[in-house]
């Protein structure tokens, strides 16, 4: 009998579900395909609806994690198989190569400083640049570097070996190769999390086109002192303050024709907290929301929602937008909406339009599905057999599912429920049968 | 006014709603506080000159009898903030409240000079500390100038501390060591006073006994006036009338900052 | 000519936002005058206003009382008695003649370590504008 | 562990370290560790390259040893990330590891004043100075250890009370449920079906109910309450009261699962004047009993009191409540005609989404009025609803032969009475309020009380029960430890200064301070199993009793004074 715990995903979901079953005293691996845990959490400025400072209150779980006895980190790693059965899986771990000595790095980032390759910056979404060996953002656990080797020089021209030249700790290793590594667990617990629509397809919006149409994750960034912009309210294409801000919602959402047809949950509130937050930052930047049904229904948020229209003056406007177009002379973008309270056909002037994209299940959570053989509903999250009264209950015994991945949700419903699954993973483990 | 005092004092006395009745009491051309328990005594009692009795209410708390006690605007209004430091009991109290006079407003220059629930006298309006005034015309040099000056005098005496009704902590911060370094006059300045004046911050009851003992004359009620008109601006508290918490014991949802400040 | 005057700068910082702030601002080689000295507490909530004023009269030229935002104190409300107890405490140093400048009230978080870099710069300007405490007679040794 | 301050006067080791060239490269590391030797209290003082690293914590425990360190001072990097590793370093030497100060010479100062080496070394003594003189006061310290009883209190017998018993109980200890009424199932035994799984209501009690009374671990106490609970986490008595009868039983932690109920709009849209206006709870038992098979036309009105109303909240299951009836009631009579009056439809997810398609698909209809002017209900006989149709930008009237009001959950009953014998707070709408809305929402800020279901808020039942496993998971942590370890550096309140005024207990968030009579007087007394070492109380206490250890006023002060008696 295994006695340990598998989790996949080092999102808030996992990270809460591994901490509460390593604070009950039972031994948790996190994996976690990037190089840090924290997932789309540690991306967030603010959270709704107290806006509290996300990486505020993330930090100090992160650390947690990686100072608990009881819990592993597999950050960079894959999982390769699952053999087995509940109470004793057999789970192949493909760690692979950061090309780091782990024990030596210091995460001075001495080396990413001289690092001549810039590449795209997926943590601040493409929206400013890193390097090829890098730390992907301030808070990471663990605090150490990685290489990128498909674009690191060293590796795609063979030369080039300045980061190894510039480490004072000697971390840097153009040898390590990726490791298998073997692991029995009782119970696996599967928080792949969710991942943003691309609303490129939807070609009426111009996102793609247009630089000033981002996503809502995008701007997030742009929001965050320590993003792109160092939190100033800028625009992609002149650097502009723009004197309009557009929040577009269901971009993919409750949208059968285009995206899903299902509610993503956690748009509308997210959206009112970055309308809040621009008008915190910059009162004479105007803002509007246009929404289908103003989804605020978890504790605080309708009040919350009342909040940003009276102290904050955001604009809420049921409407759908036909089409976003821009005007080449002044660039500023245009939306072209029907009022559904009015049925008239209206536009709008826009400095920047920001999409609230449907969230969807992340690409490799079909990948894992297949790898755990479990089940998937149509639209890719986790089926539980009894989703009334076991949530978190996948098709395979002792493998369970939580958060985002199981079906949309906020933070602390993931969090709620990454309890859940704990509670069912810990039962395995105590060899309580059902 | 004494009269009349004497008479309810002693009703509640034979009517044995109180087991005594505190206040002043004149014997050998002396006055002081004396707890009387038998209406025939109470022809000594007197009501000047002023004297707290706050400080006699702390030592004889807790009791099991209810006692009636003789008291003025400050009085009322340290028992009130001596009852949120749990050092006394006012629902165990039976309180006579009297009101000053305008001559006795004057002289301890007091702002609010009766109680808020009046048993005997006429209420009359208190006057404005008249140095309060004057410091807040003053620029930030002239005032910084003025309190060296008077700080400078002080003989360490403890006087002002002692006479306080408020100040019950049975060890003082005055006096420790790591604060208020032994041995140098004046006092480390102006740590020495400033550890009292923000420990009263928001309870001083204007009452003037600290400057009544301050053998130099240092005028540290003034400073507490200026902190408790800030209280009243910034939280819409005043110290010895409102009954609920300080403002520094709650958060800013239970009693927000009325002014904009900080962010 | 004398020295330029370099002014002593007291901060007093939470362990979870504004001493992580100040982290970042580390990690991200974000510059500022290296006049500050900060001393970490857990919580902004346990700075004592006795400290603050009995720092101001020794010799310290200006005092930083930084914590996390309103909302996002990690021991729930400490921040909020922080907000209220400094701000009288301006009122007094104000009272007292001494410049209420010299005291500066943030909340900073741990993301905003351009916030704390620009905090303590603009705040060393402001100081050195002032000048030093107490006319600089007090407490020095040198 | 050692456990014991040392009695012998402090001997300080110093280990500045270089980083590499991350403080090496600015600071004039030698030097900061020269002029540290120079210091009052250091025995022994050295840089190293990387203090971090195995031949830097060798370092350590060795100079502890050979030149019989008492207390270690690392100037490096931040305590953040690295003081845990420097801590259990000279605990492995046989010192406490709370004899061990830090001071940050990297990411607060060579990075920060990369181009002025000199104050950068300058700045990096004082910080190295601050952290000795603060070091020479250093305590050993311990985290405080508190047994805890291996049962659970659940207060309320709900679905929610009921899946937060069994986990607990399946866990292997005892659960006491206690149950106001006189039968198990709270809201959802008044209901028919659960949706959008389409399950009866009755079915998923009758199956929780049997495993609750199945398992040889949980005791259903049914017309009960809870009269009393004294204690903290790990450690409450607890009175559970049956009619006259009263039973006692030591409780480990507790659960609240009291639940909620619906609000009756007395008053409000002609409620209680006309049988023919009811609640959506009443439509549904109605519709049990047969009583509304004739009905041919029904109006539901969304928001009734709630969204800025009577209260200020959405109560977030109305929707999905009124769209279940309607589509049963059309399910059984496909020629009744249902609309449903509202503002915005809350049906998030993927299940609640198809729900919602599935009705708009059946023919029930949608009409959407203004928050501003809701609609009115007259009994003139007949019945009229008036309202102002969006969709028309008219005014519009329906007169149906039933109206059916969705009002919100409200909590129940006793809420207050049980938040102050718990001492968890209730938030403005009477709900429970929880320790952090974002990462603790089954927590209290008081450890061992949790917090689950619609108690905590309105909800629907799937996330009731999702809430329920994670409480009975939180619940389990202090159970399956059998102990909760405290923080070190708590707050400590002297008894012989102490004045008992009770301040600190105002103050503290965690309920950790009690003021307790102690020979003839009252003074604090701080559990400091529930301190979590905030500090908070210090300045609250005017009489200097309470101090924070690790964070005393005279360690403050001496790193204070390094600062002002620093030459200019």
């Amino acid at each position: 009998m295994a006695d340990s715990v598998l989790v996949i995903g080092g999102g808030i979901a996992g990270i809460q579900a591994a901490l509460n079953l390593a604070d009950k005293g039972i031994h948790t691996y996190i994996v976690e395909k990037l190089p840090t845990i924290g997932g789309h959490m540690a991306l967030l400025d603010k959270t709704f609806p107290t806006n509290d400072c996300s990486i505020c209150i993330l930090a100090p779980k992160l650390a947690e994690c990686s100072n608990h006895d009881l819990i592993d980190i597999l950050a960079y790693s894959e999982v390769l198989s699952v053999e087995g059965k509940e109470g004793a899986f057999k789970v192949k771990i493909k760690r692979k190569a950061r090309y780091i000595d782990e024990e030596k790095c210091t995460g001075c980032e001495d080396c990413a400083r001289s690092c001549p390759i810039k590449v795209s910056n997926e943590y601040n979404l493409g929206l400013n640049m890193r390097k090829a060996i890098y730390i992907p953002f301030p808070q990471s656990v663990p605090r150490i570097a990685t290489i990128d080797a498909s674009v690191c020089m060293h590796f795609t021209k063979g030369k080039c070996g300045v980061c190894k030249i510039k480490c004072g700790a000697g971390a840097v290793d153009y040898d390590q190769e990726d490791e298998i590594v073997e692991l029995e667990v009782g119970s696996i617990i599967a928080a792949s999390g969710f991942e943003v629509f691309d609303p490129k397809e939807m070609t009426e919006y111009g996102y793609g086109v247009y630089k000033d149409v981002v996503t809502s994750m995008e701007f997030e960034r742009i929001l965050c002192a320590s993003g792109p912009t160092a939190g100033r309210i800028t625009r992609p294409s002149d650097g502009k303050t723009p004197d309009r801000i557009v929040f577009v919602q269901c971009v993919g959402s409750r949208d059968p024709k285009h995206g899903r047809p299902y509610c993503s949950s956690v748009c509308c509130m997210h959206a009112t907290k970055e309308a809040m937050l621009v008008r915190e930052h910059d009162e004479h930047v105007e803002t509007c929301i246009l929404y289908t049904d103003l989804r605020a229904a978890g504790k605080g948020f309708f009040e919350y929602a009342e909040r940003g229209k009276k102290d904050y003056g955001i604009k809420y406007i049921r409407a759908k937008p036909g089409r976003i177009v821009r005007d080449e002379s002044s660039g500023e973008l245009e939306v072209w909406y029907e009022d559904t309270a009015t049925l008239k056909v209206s536009r709008m002037k826009a400095g920047m339009v920001v999409l609230a994209t449907a969230l969807v299940p992340s690409r490799s959570t079909a990948k894992l599905a297949e790898t755990l053989g479990v089940e998937l509903d149509e639209y890719g999250f986790f089926r539980s057999p009894d989703p009334l009264l076991r949530p978190v209950d996948t098709t395979r015994p002792g493998v369970f599912a939580t958060g985002y991945c199981e079906s949309p949700k906020d933070i602390p419903e993931s969090v709620a429920q990454a309890g859940a699954a704990a509670l069912r993973a810990s039962r395995v483990v105590a060899g309580v049968t059902a | 006014m004494e009269e009349e005092v004497r008479r309810i004092a002693s009703d509640i006395l034979r009517g044995g709603k109180v087991a005594g009745v505190l206040g002043l009491r004149r014997e050998h051309g002396q006055v002081g506080p004396h707890l009387f328990t038998k209406a025939d005594e109470l022809g000594s009692l007197v009501l000047s000159p002023k004297h707290s009795l706050a400080k006699t209410v702390v030592m004889l708390t807790p009791r099991k009898k209810r006692l009636g006690i003789v008291v003025r605007g400050c009085d009322e209004r340290a028992l009130i903030e001596l009852s949120k430091l749990n050092q006394v009991t006012l629902n165990d109290l039976e309180i006579i409240g009297i009101t000053c006079s305008r001559e006795q407003a004057e002289e301890c220059g007091c702002a609010v000079p009766y109680p808020s629930r009046i048993t005997v006298g006429e209420k009359v309006e208190g006057v404005e500390d008249p140095l309060k005034v004057k410091l807040l015309a003053m620029t930030l040099d002239e005032r910084n100038g003025f309190w060296r000056e008077q700080l400078a005098k002080c003989q360490k005496c403890y006087g002002c501390r002692n006479a306080c009704p408020i100040c019950v902590c049975r060890t003082c911060e005055m006096e420790q060591m790591m604060w208020v370094p032994k041995g140098a006059l004046p006092p480390e300045m102006p740590t020495f006073h400033l550890i009292k004046v923000f420990h009263l911050a928001d309870k001083c009851t204007g009452c003037g006994e600290c400057v009544a003992a301050c053998p130099v004359d240092i005028p540290l009620k003034t400073l507490q006036l200026m902190l408790l008109d800030d209280m009243a601006a910034l939280f819409d508290y005043d110290a010895g009338i409102d009954e609920g918490p300080s403002p520094f014991l709650t958060s800013l949802e239970e009693c927000p900052i009325k002014e904009a400040q900080h962010d | 000519m004398a020295d330029q005057f370099e002014p002593k700068i007291l901060a007093f910082c939470c362990n979870w936002c504004s001493y992580a702030g100040a982290d970042l601002a580390g990690v991200s080689r974000m510059q500022y005058p290296p006049n500050v000295r900060v001393v970490r507490v857990m919580c902004s909530g346990r700075i004592r206003p006795e400290a603050v004023f009995k720092a101001l009269s020794n010799g310290i030229d200006g005092v930083l009382v930084l914590g996390c935002h309103i909302g996002d104190c990690h021991y729930l409300t400490g921040n909020h008695r922080t907000a209220k107890r400094m701000l009288v405490l301006e009122k007094l140093l104000d009272h007292l003649g001494v410049d209420p400048r010299r005291l500066k009230v943030d909340w900073i978080s741990a993301s905003e370590g351009e916030k704390f870099s620009r905090t303590i710069t603009t705040f060393t300007e402001q100081i050195k504008k002032l000048g030093p405490a107490n006319g600089g007679a007090h407490g020095r040794r040198g | 562990m050692s456990e014991e301050t040392p009695k012998s006067p402090p001997r300080i080791g110093v280990f500045v370290c270089h980083c590499g060239k991350n403080i090496g490269g600015v600071v004039d590391v030698p030097s900061v560790a020269k002029f540290a030797e120079g210091l009052p209290n250091v025995v022994f003082s050295t840089d190293n390259l990387y203090t971090c690293a195995e031949d830097g914590l060798t370092c350590i425990k060795d100079a502890v040893v050979k030149h019989n360190l008492n207390r270690v001072v690392v100037a490096s990097c931040t305590p953040r990330t690295h003081a845990p590793l420097f801590m259990s370093a000279i605990e492995e030497a046989g010192l406490n590891q709370y004899l061990f100060e830090f001071v940050n010479i990297r990411d607060q100062c060579s990075w920060v004043h990369m181009k002025e080496p000199e104050k950068a070394t300058k700045k990096a003594m004082i910080l190295v100075e601050m952290g000795v003189r603060k070091a020479s006061l250093l305590e050993a310290l311990e985290e405080k250890e508190i047994a805890v009883e291996p049962s659970a209190l659940v207060i309320g017998g709900g679905v929610a009370g009921m899946v937060a018993a069994l986990g607990i109980a399946d866990h292997g200890f005892q659960v006491h449920i206690v149950e106001r009424e006189e039968r198990l199932g709270g809201l959802i035994g008044n209901i028919e079906k659960v949706y959008p799984v389409k399950r009866a209501a009755s079915s998923v009690i009758s199956d929780l109910e049997r495993a609750v009374r199945a398992s040889p671990m949980i005791e259903v106490h049914t017309s009960s309450t809870v009269k009393d609970a004294k204690g903290y986490v790990g450690n409450y008595d607890v009175e559970i009261q049956n009619g006259g009868a009263s039973t006692f039983h030591r409780i480990g932690a507790i659960i609240v699962a009291t639940g909620a109920t619906e609000f009756k709009p007395e008053g409000m849209y002609s409620y209680g004047e006309d049988g023919r206006i009811l609640t959506q709870l009443e439509l549904e038992r109605q519709m049990r009993e047969g009583k509304v098979d004739g009905v041919k036309s029904v109006a539901m009105i969304q928001c009734v009191a709630a969204r800025g109303e009577k209260f200020t909240y959405c109560s977030k299951m109305c929707c999905s409540v009124a769209i279940k009836n309607a589509i049963e009631l059309k399910t059984k009579q496909p020629a009744i005609d249902v609309s449903i009056l509202y503002n915005d439809i809350q049906m998030p997810g993927e299940a609640l989404e198809k729900v919602y398609t599935d009705a708009r698909e059946m023919g029930i209809k949608f009409l959407r009025f203004p928050l501003k002017a809701r609609p009115q209900v007259v009994a003139d006989g007949g019945l009229a609803v008036r309202f102002f149709n969006e969709s028309l930008g008219a005014d519009d009237e329906l007169r149906p032969d039933l109206v059916v009001l969705s009002a919100p959950l409200v909590p129940r009953e006793g809420a207050k009475e049980l938040s102050r014998m718990l001492k968890v707070p209730l938030g403005q709408d009477g709900f429970f309020f929880e320790a952090h809305v974002k990462l603790r929402p089954l927590d209290f800020a008081t450890d061992g009380v949790y917090l689950c279901g619609t108690a905590h808020g309105p909800k629907g039942l799937q996330e009731s029960i999702s809430q329920a496993m994670g409480a009975a998971s939180r619940a389990l942590i202090p159970l399956s430890n059998g102990k909760v370890r405290g923080e070190a550096a708590v707050a400590f309140a002297d008894e012989a200064t102490c004045i008992g005024c009770g301040n600190c207990v105002k103050v503290c968030p965690y309920v950790a301070i009690d003021r307790v009579e102690r020979n003839g007087r009252f003074v604090a007394v701080v559990n400091s199993a529930l301190c979590k070492a905030c500090g908070t109380c210090v300045p609250a206490c005017p009489s200097g009793a309470m101090t924070q250890k690790s964070f005393t006023d005279s360690q403050l002060l001496e790193m204070v004074d390094a600062v002002s008696q620093e030459e200019a």
